[in-house]
């Protein structure tokens, strides 16, 4: 039941960012929806890196030996975090000077290239 | 497409793609069992490491070159998000004298704000210092500490101080730190090469699970990596705030 | 504890939709924090610690702070004309005339920046 | 040598860092001379790496944690034939690029160096990296830096949009991948490519695996512009500064396809053995198809070459789809001769910009018939991709045929010929228009869609002057991309990259006990087969013969034309629509590719 819960709000999460993607109207917004889209995976991670009754991996007062989550999959949502930070920092710069360039931040109104 | 079109072939690609997905991730364990790899690293940070925060020994020596990677990108960002904010000649042609004099002027910042802020730059920095050094003992580490850093300059340009940011010369200066971050990782990586190991490999004593000096190369990895994000951060605010503050810097000339 | 979790997870996929579904990009940078704060706290409750702080300092202060930087970039969409190439030889406008109110303090925790736009 | 294997992925990133911090202070020369030499260091030592691999797969563990009891424990570079010389080709490509830039921005900032070496490091990371979220933040370092790159020009609109659409694909392509990389996690418990495969092994595949299989590579197909996933690819590539283009097309477009065959035949090769049926040959044949079709109609030089890159990129796939040795021997060559001949042709755009300060076909028209050498080039280029026997895409198609007839597939034949004859017919037309200035001067087709770009000539003043270090690159790629088959050993070599590709078990082996086997020895290639020449001269003929007719079409009977045009254009007119450059369509299509993807694959299991 959990599991089907925590596995699902993830692929949801996923899901609603790419709809908010493709119905998006406004560029800025369909940066941060890439960005919702994004935290789908790092939810993945640390379910399937979470541990019944563990502790946080860091073993501060706590013997290594005591059941832990996974440090792993921590690591992972980590760096996950920091590109998507990093990703949506350049997008959005994308997104300005387009805005500076067209008069505009519809993606509908984009348009240099087509055929 | 019409939005139309778009949200038709959307509909039916969702429908499949979450059918597609509830197959797959139905697949997985129940929540609450861990994969074995992750254990097996808590012991390996743990007990040949020592490092007391197995995240931080995942992250700054057993997976290191992912580390270096995606500190490599950070600053890939910051140069193209400077790239792309940079000034061009087009818009060079007025200076932010006269955009200062056309704009109306920005209502002023209130007292609290402005005290509150500087008051909170202090103890911001201390903290992102501190999460930095200890990264390896407790959570945090350099990617907190460096992203409270420059949380702190966020709050200082909220205060009406802008030079909390990086400006003029400092943002060589800053672009000098992020490049010599960049380099001192690879350099530390390094230093395994030069005693004869792996790339990455540990040089240092391990010393004791718990104290300050302990986990070999991690807390120095550690301390490249807030510098690293500190700067390249900066300079990607600095980068969208760019103009608002020479306007700014005019205005108060 | 399960409770706990069931009741974050249900709450983070809510604020996913939010997030998407707000479609003024303003009012969006806030929901985005909260989104953020939501995921932080799931984190937490994950026994995450070290990726809840950045969470907490990357979705709840970097990205509102680059989104509204970026909004006051672009503000006063229409205002004047683009500055692209071949649109039709105007001077170099930066369009400061239109848009919204200015970003002040009270607007979600952005920084008070001025100057019209562009 | 402990180094070495580090080296070509190190030695970029320190250079990029060193540059940032203190390219201010020296001049342009030494910022160019500097990032030059490097990835000429990069691509000797990765083909260092190649050559030492082809005697046994390398491991080197990064940070020293070698296996314990089996178990990895740290992330390893793992280095074979294929793996080192796809390194050593995209350094080839990014100093060529490099040194056709010394003159060709005049007022370059050093972030364009940085940029570049950023580049290059992620695509040698790419390569080499034999764990899998090393692959996913290598893949988006990739996308990053390139994207970066393809904005570089902000002051026009075209480079914002390709960018922005470029980049919101290939982003969602790579959270796709990090979903299937998750999945794999949570099943395999282990994120190295290795032991992964070996977790997988043995077991026939389940929803999981599939999906894990649908999202992996699916991140790696948009990378490669496969149809559905393709739409971004001909906006940024037509955008992008033309010695950025020249790697986008000629090594970051194949390298998508190498990280498909990397987990195919590493994770993914025994639960999925029987299952991949005809998917990726299909997936292959529309995409060859549609970016055929779509070439001849470009009157935009760079657009008309992105569309050819996709035609090839569907060929390419279908020597993957087989799924043989010898179709992997295929898709190597194929990549190298490509990419050689690819980037020669970018080049010779950038230099038409740079002398012209025009990339319109009817703005060109006659216009270069005072620059013979790079009309040669052009026209040489030309026949390449229209195979002309003897050349290196000739070998590659070749024996990409043989092996899909081996494999049940003879009709691709049809397919490929298809292919050779539009893209290549399509540049011999420009090389016609342009360098000859025969024809009429406004081929008249459709010319609103077009009129929308303009570009600027990247370097301003004295346009006559074309310096010599612009058009030596385009040469030399042109020559290195015909003679390809002339090189001794290089199908012996393409053989033995293909064999360890395709022996995902000896990789296993080699990471996860350190013994590596010597490859067998290579049988010496089979002789082309005379019906190969047959159908090769056959392309080069039929290339001519479109260039030709899209010359004197307009003096046709007009019976004909109509007869051709009136059920012809509505239909290519509807393609082109759907490339509408909008990032909501190209997502829309990227989900539904995804899902069709996975529903092919989940109906052949049954």
């Amino acid at each position: 039941m959990m599991s089907g819960l925590a596995y699902g709000v993830a692929g949801f999460v996923l899901l609603t960012g790419l709809w908010g993607i493709v119905t998006s109207r406004d560029s800025i917004h369909l940066v941060l929806c890439l960005s919702v889209a994004q935290s789908g995976t790092y939810v993945l991670l640390l379910a399937i890196g979470y541990r019944e009754g563990g502790t946080a991996p860091v073993f501060q007062g706590v013997p290594p030996s005591a059941p832990a989550v996974d440090p792993v999959a921590q690591a992972l949502a980590l760096t996950d975090i920091v590109v998507a930070a990093v990703v949506l920092a350049l997008l959005l710069a994308l997104a300005v000077q387009a805005h500076k360039r067209f008069g505009t931040r519809d993606p509908d109104e984009l348009r240099a290239l087509r055929g | 497409m019409s939005r139309r079109g778009r949200l038709v072939v959307f509909a039916v690609a969702a429908a499949g793609l979450a059918g597609l997905l509830a197959w797959g991730l139905g697949g997985l364990p129940p929540l609450g069992q861990t994969p074995p790899y992750g254990q097996m690293l808590i012991t390996v940070a743990t007990m040949t490491r020592q490092v007391q925060n197995a995240v931080s020994g995942v992250n700054f020596d057993i997976r290191l070159a992912d580390t270096i990677l995606e500190e490599f990108l950070l600053l890939t960002a910051a140069t193209g998000v400077t790239v792309l904010l940079r000034r061009l000649d087009d818009e060079r042609e007025r200076s932010p004298e006269q955009l200062a004099a056309e704009r109306p002027a920005p209502p002023p910042v209130s007292d609290a704000v402005r005290v509150w802020s500087l008051g909170l730059i202090g103890p911001t920095v201390v903290v992102g210092l501190s999460l930095i050094a200890h990264g390896h003992l407790s959570p945090g580490g350099g990617f907190q500490g460096g992203a409270l850093m420059v949380t702190a300059g966020l709050l200082g340009f909220l205060a009406g101080r802008p030079r909390a940011l990086p400006w003029g010369g400092g943002v060589e200066l800053t672009e000098a730190m992020e490049g010599a971050a960049g380099a001192g990782i690879v350099i530390l990586g390094l230093a395994g090469v030069a005693v004869g190991g792996a790339f990455g490999q540990n040089v240092l004593p391990v010393g004791q699970r718990g104290a300050l000096a302990s986990g070999g190369l991690v807390p120095l990895v550690g301390g490249a990596v807030g510098v690293a994000v500190a700067s390249g951060t900066a300079l990607v605010v600095r980068a969208f705030v760019a103009e608002a503050l020479a306007i700014r810097r005019a205005r108060q000339r | 504890m399960i409770a706990v979790q069931a009741i974050v997870l249900l709450l983070v996929a809510g604020g996913a939709v939010a997030v998407a579904a707000t479609r003024d990009p303003l009012c969006q940078a806030i929901v985005a924090g909260v989104y953020g704060l939501l995921l932080a706290i799931l984190f937490v409750v994950f026994q995450a610690p070290d990726v809840a702080l950045s969470q907490l300092l990357v979705g709840g202060v970097l990205v509102p702070a680059l989104v509204l930087l970026a909004l006051d970039k672009t503000r006063g969409s229409g205002g004047g004309p683009p500055l692209g190439r071949g649109s039709g030889g105007g001077p170099p406008i930066e369009e400061g005339s239109g848009g919204g109110p200015p970003l002040g303090k009270g607007s979600g925790g952005g920084p008070p920046i001025e100057e019209g736009s562009s | 040598m402990r180094i070495l294997p580090v080296l070509p992925i190190v030695l970029p990133l320190a250079v990029a860092a060193v540059l940032l911090a203190g390219a201010k202070i020296v001049s342009r020369v030494v910022v160019d001379a500097v990032s030059t030499a490097t990835a000429a260091v990069v691509a000797v030592a990765s083909a260092a790496l190649a050559w030492q691999a082809s005697g046994g797969t390398l491991v080197s563990w990064l940070s020293g944690w070698t296996p314990i009891g089996g178990t990895p424990v740290g992330i390893p570079l793992v280095i074979d034939t294929a793996a080192g010389a796809l390194a050593a080709f995209a350094a080839l490509l990014v100093c060529a690029a490099l040194v056709y830039s010394w003159r060709y921005f005049q007022e370059v900032e050093d972030f364009f160096h940085v940029l570049m070496l950023l580049l290059l490091a992620a695509m040698v990371a790419f390569c080499l990296a034999g764990d899998l979220f090393t692959l996913f933040v290598s893949f988006e370092l990739m996308t990053v830096a390139a994207v970066a790159l393809t904005a570089y020009h902000t002051e026009d609109r075209g480079p914002l949009q390709g960018a922005l659409g470029f980049g919101v694909t290939n982003l969602v392509g790579s959270f796709l991948a990090l979903t299937g990389v998750a999945l794999l996690y949570g099943r395999a418990g282990t994120l190295s490519l290795a032991s992964a495969g070996a977790a997988l092994a043995g077991q026939p595949a389940d929803g999981l695996v599939t999906l894990a299989f649908v999202l992996v590579s699916t991140g790696f197909l948009v990378k490669a512009a496969v149809v559905p996933f393709h739409f971004w690819l001909a906006d940024a590539h037509a955008v992008a500064p033309a010695p950025v283009s020249m790697l986008l097309s000629g090594i970051m477009v194949p390298l998508g396809l190498y990280g498909v065959a990397r987990v195919l035949w590493v994770v993914f090769a025994e639960p999925l053995a029987a299952d991949l049926g005809g998917v990726l040959v299909g997936a292959g044949v529309l995409t060859a198809l549609v970016g055929a079709v779509l070439c001849p109609a470009q009157r935009h030089l760079k657009r008309l070459l992105a569309y050819s890159t996709i035609g090839h990129v569907g060929m390419l796939l279908i020597g993957l789809g087989v799924r043989s040795v010898d179709g992997l021997a295929g898709l190597g060559l194929g990549v190298v001769a490509h990419g050689l001949v690819k980037a020669a042709l970018f080049c010779s755009v950038g230099v038409l910009l740079n002398r012209y300060g025009s990339v319109s076909e009817d703005d060109l028209h006659g216009r270069g018939r005072d620059f013979a050498l790079l009309g040669v080039v052009w026209a040489a280029c030309g026949l390449a991709l229209a195979d002309v026997p003897g050349s290196g895409l000739f070998l590659a198609r070749a024996r990409i045929e043989e092996a899909a007839a081996a494999a049940g597939y003879g009709w691709v034949a049809g397919v490929l010929l298809i292919v050779a004859v539009l893209t290549g017919g399509a540049v011999l037309r420009v090389a016609i228009r342009v360098f000859l200035g025969w024809g009429p001067p406004d081929a008249g087709q459709d010319p609103s869609e077009e009129a929308a770009e303009e570009e600027d000539p990247e370097t301003t003043g004295q346009r006559r002057v074309t310096a010599l270090v612009m058009v030596a690159p385009a040469v030399a790629l042109a020559v290195a991309g015909l003679g390809l088959w002339l090189v001794p050993g290089v199908e012996a070599a393409a053989h033995t990259a293909a064999e360890q590709l395709h022996d995902g078990a000896g990789y296993t082996e080699a990471v996860l006990t350190g013994s590596s086997m010597v490859p067998p020895a290579v049988s010496p290639g089979e002789p082309i087969a005379l019906s190969s020449f047959m159908l090769a001269g056959l392309s080069t003929a039929g290339a001519i013969g479109i260039a030709a007719l899209s010359l004197c079409w307009h003096a046709a009977p007009k019976g004909l034309r109509r007869a051709v045009e009136r059920p012809g254009l509505p239909a290519l007119n509807t393609l082109r629509r759907l490339h509408s450059g909008h990032v909501g369509d190209h997502i829309a299509w990227l989900t539904l590719g995804t899902a069709m993807f996975g529903g092919l694959l989940a109906a052949a299991m049954r």
